[in-house]
């Protein structure tokens, strides 16, 4: 089993990969911002395949705290960058 | 192994882009994704309070602070030059 | 060449491409950012290092924790004075660095 | 391998293969609302599936209620972001892509 998640969490990081492309490209800032929120969640899949595969079971608490902290981050870019006055481009 | 390469060239690909990047916003949330990275990192150095702290810190605080530094930024200029 | 050893080369690269941004970008919030990015990669050469034998050393883990910590406080003082220099001066940018070297964005 | 492990390396495919369809999503959908939508997948079912798999090789139940309280809560922020990215977007009058009209 411990062969199988690492596996998938090579291919989570590969995925992982991918996005940042998105970051890079992106026409609007909010595709940028979710291409990060999906960091976030891939990022928890991959600790927790890492805690299952030996890596000790207070992975699983920092997967916690990144699903729990991952929500600020959204939060902060609408309600202090994305404002309507803006133009959608800028 | 291969996940450690992977990861160290992700790490370095994402500090270049957020370090060279002409646009500031973009700047930003690539370094709230190497933030991200880096707490991988940690987990996979057998350190998982750093992992923890690095998660809570990295994703959801500094990244507040500098979106909100950004934002002030831009109404700043926004007020300047209208 | 193990995984940790991979992680402290990172660290190195890390710390060489802050030092390279701190230098060279005039704006004031990509320098925090680069200043970041530099104690990141201390962070890796630390912990890396110290366990490139394959067995956790708990101390400079520790050192690296409290690091981290201390790198988020001086952040948001260092963001905290570039607001105040922006509301002061109207300018991201120290007066030493040469204006008109390059266009300020947003 | 019982039929609690291959259960679990099931679950832990199709999750997988969500995770994937997610990325591709982000990659190739044309604008702000389909990529959310994508971001959904990945969110909800790929995540948890893949905290099923994992629940089903959990030592105890704590810590399989643990995995999924971690999903639970990637579900609450993905639901409370999508509706502020969404509602926002469309505030700031970004119009949901159409596809073209096919010429006859």
């Amino acid at each position: 089993m411990t062969d199988l998640y690492l596996t998938l969490a090579v291919f989570l990081l590969v995925n992982l990969l991918a996005a940042l492309w998105r970051i890079a490209r992106g026409p609007t800032p909010a595709d940028r911002l979710l291409a990060a929120l999906l960091f976030g969640t891939t990022g928890v899949a991959v600790l927790l395949l890492l805690a299952y595969a030996g890596g000790g079971a207070a992975l699983v608490d920092a997967a916690l705290v990144f699903a729990l902290l991952a929500v600020i981050t959204g939060a902060a870019f609408v309600r202090r960058i994305w404002r309507e006055e803006s133009n959608g481009h800028s | 192994m291969i996940f450690d390469l992977l990861l160290a060239a992700a790490l370095l690909w994402s500090a270049v882009q957020a370090l060279t990047t002409p646009d500031l916003f973009r700047a930003v949330v690539l370094f709230i994704v190497f933030g991200l990275l880096m707490a991988l990192a940690w987990a996979r150095l057998d350190a998982p309070d750093i992992a923890l702290a690095e998660a809570a810190i990295g994703a959801g605080l500094s990244g507040a602070l500098l979106l909100d530094a950004v934002g002030h930024l831009r109404q700043k200029r926004r007020e300047r030059s209208p | 060449m193990n995984a940790p050893l991979i992680y402290a080369l990172t660290g190195a690269a890390l710390f060489v491409f802050g030092v390279t941004g701190l230098m060279l970008q005039a704006h004031l919030l990509r320098k925090i950012l680069a200043f970041n990015v530099m104690g990141s990669g201390i962070f890796l050469v630390l912990v890396g290092l110290a366990q490139r034998t394959g067995i956790p050393d708990p101390v400079p883990q520790a050192m690296v924790l409290t690091g981290i910590v201390v790198a988020i406080a001086a952040t948001a003082l260092a963001l905290a004075l570039a607001r105040q220099l922006l509301d002061q001066s109207g300018e991201m940018r120290l007066p030493e660095e040469e204006a008109g070297k390059d266009k300020l964005d947003v | 391998m019982d039929i609690l492990d291959l259960l679990s390396v099931v679950l832990l495919i199709v999750g997988a293969a969500f995770f994937l369809a997610g990325t591709m999503g982000l990659l190739r959908f044309p604008d702000v609302y389909t990529r959310l939508h994508a971001l959904a997948k990945a969110d909800n079912l790929g995540l948890g599936f893949t905290v099923l798999g994992l629940a089903l090789q959990a030592p105890g139940v704590a810590a399989g209620l643990k995995l999924v309280l971690v999903w639970l809560l990637a579900l609450a922020a993905s639901a409370t972001l999508s509706y502020l990215i969404a509602r926002r977007a469309f505030a700031k009058g970004i119009v949901p892509w159409k596809p073209e009209e096919r010429e006859p």
